[in-house]
């Protein structure tokens, strides 16, 4: 066991798998000298310059490439520096890595790990605060992963990895250095798609995932003092979404909220409350509700405190579903 | 653009000077002997012949569609020199990621017209062309299979072996991003890709003069850092040779070239498209002139090559692809499941659920007949 | 009046709009001769060749010097020639024409349309047949139109090409040009937002856009015979929607399903059911579902069949929900 | 590329022979009498003092970061002769699309700095430039303001303005695929937009060796039938005289130009950013004795120019930019409304539900005090 900042887990899933597999590769802009996050750092010296190194500034180029490795037998993990600036690559994200195994009839694999960090409470420039999970998830062929802790940070990458599926890997960078775990140092893999029951409860689900995993249990903590018993879901994977946990955990607490920084329309929300009906609708004592952010453009430091969810907030919509 | 060991030819034929190379002229006649290949005539009558059925493959197609058996479908009419220069280059492992509109070159690596022909009946399995190494399925959304060669030639480099990527684009894709940032990843990771870009004068209705203002396209090299070169499209010994000369380069590492095959869409785009809106006649007839076949026919009479019994190929063609088209026709058989089954290599939960809410579906529709 | 398809009416209405405002330019691939579905036939030769006219084959570029264009003062109307080929354009999209006024604090509009035909239905190539109106509508700052019939088509383009605001407007394209309506020869709008009831039923609410309508009604005609009285709803706008409507017939009828072709996770009728749960949750009488295209690519013309959403399966989806 | 009254100076120094516009060298010596532009000393001393401005600026932003003042910053340090250059060549009604590093052009425009330091505070109103005509944000995502500048410039030309379009972008940004798609619309439909390249020789860590590998970045212009120049970025006189060109020639409706400005970032990449991760100190101090100030100081020297009492200047900005800065701070309201007022023109239900929704979240918590 080692104790490790989220950077430092994926930092040691890549070095592991790196070590591991010849056939790995790892590029994208700035990543030579570690990434501006330094989540690469020290790998280009240990692994050299043609499986660890920066690439033309070109995110289309980056995904496109990474998508002409896979299928001739590397296997590329790429980084895109922020969510913002996955879009440029949305095309070949959408109509290549997704759709080429399908295309070829499973001729060709896409083994291709898309990374990067996301969402808010950084101070950040405009394009860097976002949480663009829905977009993904609604594009067949991928898996959308986040994690929430280093620990399922690290067992995650492996996971995706070791995946002969295209990946989508989004990172939560405002958690990325916020906490420290201790994390085993050896090799282990998460299994993609399933979600993990934080804490059990009988009242209320809340069902949430990355950075807002840490705010809802802050909002749990009050709610206990409140006498109110949360069950707390990660959902881990977007896509697929784990169905199964959201059933259980339905079928026993009969209310949910969701809890994620995405714009509330046509959000991960929307969808887990669709599949809360679909598989619960008996069992509902209250409206499923989904708690995200405004249809708005994140806004910049000084307007974002209104944005981000906090934990305080996400108590006052327990306690409204509660009371429902 | 530090070019060590450039081959003369590209300094000859700089594309700012927007020379073009070209060794045969449209009556057959040979105007650059330094630089004519040498070939057996046996090669040059096999060049022929796989044009030759390449172009009869096009107008069957055209007219299965017409008739109602086939869905949309886009001809190659008038671009088979270039397909068939490159598919004469191409080895079995060398990599091939197409755009849509290099029928003879698929052949060339083995594809079959059936499997041609079952992608545009609407089957998938005929697009992922199955039994031939190493090459992709055709690129519909345009400049992005560039990326993929880039990405392939890097794979080809790390893993040293000796393949090289031909990849393929229109005049009109030139214009997209992808383009230009694929030329440039492939100058800066030095990989061995070889560019075409067929400058068929048109993207649908679109003439390539409102498509770029550069001198032409081969000159988008410079701007990325390697060697580049216009030629004669329906010149079938000026492609061979620049093929040749690509070939040589970037096999023996020292990068990837930009080829522009310049050439003429003698058909409409596809089967939808009607040309007469957009083109007039006259410039029709003066692009027929050079067509790649006549020309290479007219060559070979020149140049007393052994006659070839033309109409009797033709017919042999026809009931060849025929025959292709039939199978193709009957392979209809398309299972719910194929919907499924390659969407990923571990299916998640969520897909069986579908398929299976489906299934329910069916059945009650089944019972209630 | 004048008998239209859906192509007739959406050249009409930029004829119109052509006509009145100078300002206005429209441009996209073969946009000149008159696009690819004839949309923009005649334009050209009447309004010359600085006002309609071809761009090279680029669609970040279009959508960018769209916007461009707004920012200085006038007016464009873009096609993009298929769905599957916003791609390339979804970063100028997303980043900058939603943006570009919250960014610049209103100084600067950015009054663009963006228009493609989507959809499946005609036997086509990959990348011709999908459904991508969720992506656009999860991004804030645009608005997302979809038209079902050539009166609505014309009335909500030319709302489209008056509102200051970017539109996304997707035209249906199996429909383009298989059914004709009268429509006003002369200049009328539509409001932007606002669902329209196409029928009005007791026992179930059924929503749709797009080429669905057509297939819904079919269905409803067979519901009809079983003695089902069914609320049909036009969305016409994805983004914003119509909560109001939603919320009227739903707690009307008690039971809600949702039909768009979308692949089914994180849909239009992801999003429905999360407001038909906080509008009308305690008039629910069964589980609002979503019959949506599955999570796959869009098969090619052979597998298709199986992916389109029939009326036979909208009827035997309204009976699952009748005797839920 | 039919360049119809091409400025001697396109061909003189055309990039394919990597040659670089230059008419001081280090020292301030004039090396190419020729060229020098003919300005009075006031003027050279005004630029000279916008230069030092600049500068002054970038030194006490960063220092703000570091007190904790200020989120991120990106300095512009080194790059200043392009900026001013530019700014003395913008007019009033020209455009100005910028990407994020070209501050004293900004400025030029009548941009003041309490906004762009409000920007860096975190506030969307510093970064909207409410009061100055014809500026667009600063564009974050790269690449994407080209084909913005490529807009206005058809928009200017539709409505027969004189207007010129300004745009900038980094080497790196040169990759982006928006960069060669802009410049590819722009020479189709010659529109009067100058593009600069501010080749400060690192995309954060990335050196440009690494970003393209063609022979300077001016070349690219080739690929797209504009013309274009190389010009030494930290060469006030070279500068001066590229945008001088450059103007006329888009201004007289000839079309666009693409300017490649050679200079040094000698900062960080923003105020995160530790260069000395990536590059080391002999390089920088190379770069350092080609600073543009310099060079143009010792040219004022030795051309017996007015002396400036810089010190007094120094203290005279650093008042006046401390005065700005402690503006901006004092502006910290940010009401609610701030986020949903310019997202439509015309306010969605659903933005009003979700703001009283919002609103009703801030009164429970309120009360719960
Ligand atoms: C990204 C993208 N945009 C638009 C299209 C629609 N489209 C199909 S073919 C074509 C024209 C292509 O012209 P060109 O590149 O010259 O190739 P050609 O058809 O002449 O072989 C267009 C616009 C597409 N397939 N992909
Ligand atoms: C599309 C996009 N990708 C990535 C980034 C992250 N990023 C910000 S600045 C930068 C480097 C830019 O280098 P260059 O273009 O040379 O400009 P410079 O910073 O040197 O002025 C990168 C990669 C971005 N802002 N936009
Ligand atoms: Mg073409
Ligand atoms: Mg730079």
């Amino acid at each position: 066991m080692s104790v490790m900042t989220m950077v430092k887990a994926i930092n040691n899933a890549l070095d592991i798998k790196l070590n591991e597999d010849q056939n790995m590769v790892i590029y994208g802009e700035d990543v030579g000298m570690g990434g501006v996050f330094r989540v690469t750092e020290g790998l280009q010296r240990k692994y050299g310059a043609d499986r660890v190194f920066d690439s033309p500034l070109a995110e289309s180029g980056i995904v496109g490439t990474a998508l002409g490795m896979a299928v001739s037998g590397l296997r590329p993990i790429v980084e895109l520096q922020f969510e913002g600036f996955t879009f440029p690559a949305f095309n070949q994200i959408l109509s290549n890595v997704a759709r080429i195994q399908n295309r070829s009839r499973g001729k060709y694999g896409a083994p291709v790990v898309i990374r990067f960090p996301y969402g808010g409470g950084v101070n950040a420039l405009e394009h860097h605060s976002d949480s663009p999970e829905a977009l993904f998830a609604h594009i067949p062929g991928l898996k959308v992963v986040i994690p929430s802790t280093p620990h399922d940070a690290k067992g995650l990458m492996i996971a995706a990895i070791e995946s002969n599926d295209p990946i989508i890997f989004m990172e939560p960078k405002r958690i990325y250095r916020a906490m420290k775990q201790e994390v085993p140092e050896g090799k282990y893999t998460l299994p993609l798609g399933k979600a993990r029951v934080v804490q059990e409860g009988t009242d209320i689900t809340v069902v949430a995932f990355g950075a807002m995993i840490r705010e809802c249990q802050t909002a749990i903590a009050l709610a206990q003092q409140a006498g109110i018993s949360v069950e707390l879901i990660d959902l881990r994977s977007i896509y697929p979404i784990d169905r199964e946990a959201i059933r259980t955990s339905v079928r026993k607490t009969g209310r949910m909220i969701v809890v994620a920084e995405a714009h509330e329309s046509f959000s991960v929300g929307s969808e887990l409350i669709a599949i809360a009906n679909e598989e619960a609708f008996l069992y509902l004592e209250a409206p499923p509700r989904r708690i995200g952010g405004f249809d708005t453009i994140v806004p910049l430091a000084q307007g974002e405190p209104y944005y981000l969810i906090s934990p305080e907030r996400i108590f006052y919509e327990i306690g409204k579903t509660i009371h429902f | 653009m530090a070019h060590d060991n450039l081959p003369a030819i590209f300094h000859h034929f700089h594309p700012i000077e927007d020379k073009m190379l070209q060794i045969i002229d449209n009556e057959g006649n040979v105007i650059d002997k330094k630089r004519m290949p040498e070939l057996d005539d046996e090669i040059i009558i096999d060049a022929y012949k796989q044009m030759l059925y390449e172009r009869i493959a096009d107008e069957m197609a055209v007219s299965y569609q017409r008739q109602g058996r086939m869905y949309t479908y886009t001809p190659n009419i008038g671009q088979e020199a270039i397909h068939i220069a490159a598919g004469m280059h191409i080895r079995g492992e060398d990599w091939l990621v197409p755009a849509f509109r290099e029928m003879g070159t698929l052949l060339a690596k083995g594809v079959t017209m059936k499997e041609i022909f079952l992608f545009y009946l609407g089957n998938e399995h005929g697009g992922s062309f199955r039994n031939i190494r190493n090459v992709l399925p055709m690129a519909i959304s345009i400049g992005t299979q560039f990326h993929h060669a880039v990405g392939i030639g890097y794979a080809v480099k790390y893993q040293k072996k000796e393949e090289v990527v031909f990849t393929f684009i229109g005049d009109g894709g030139t214009s997209e991003g992808d383009f230009s940032e694929a030329l440039n990843f492939a100058g800066v990771w030095q990989v061995p890709v070889i560019f075409t870009v067929q400058n068929n004068q048109y993207a649908i209705s679109v003439p390539v003069q409102k498509q770029t203002r550069s001198v032409n396209l081969a000159v988008k090299s410079v701007a990325f850092g390697i060697p580049g070169i216009k030629v004669d499209g329906n010149d079938f010994f000026a492609m061979y040779l620049a093929y040749q000369i690509a070939v040589d380069y970037a096999r023996s590492g020292r990068g990837a070239v930009l080829i522009e095959a310049l050439t003429y869409r003698l058909g409409a785009h596809t089967t939808s498209d009607d040309p007469s809106k957009y083109r007039n006649e006259a410039e029709e007839q003066l692009w027929g002139k050079s067509d790649p076949l006549l020309r290479l026919k007219r060559y070979m009479q020149s140049a007393g090559i052994r006659a070839i019994d033309e109409e009797q190929l033709r017919e042999q063609y026809r009931e060849e692809i025929d025959r292709q088209f039939a199978d193709a026709e009957q392979e209809k058989s398309y299972p719910l499941s194929d919907l499924f089954d390659h969407m990923y290599t571990d299916m998640p939960d969520e897909l069986r659920r579908q398929k299976s809410e489906y299934e329910q579906f069916l059945s009650w529709k089944e019972k209630r007949r």
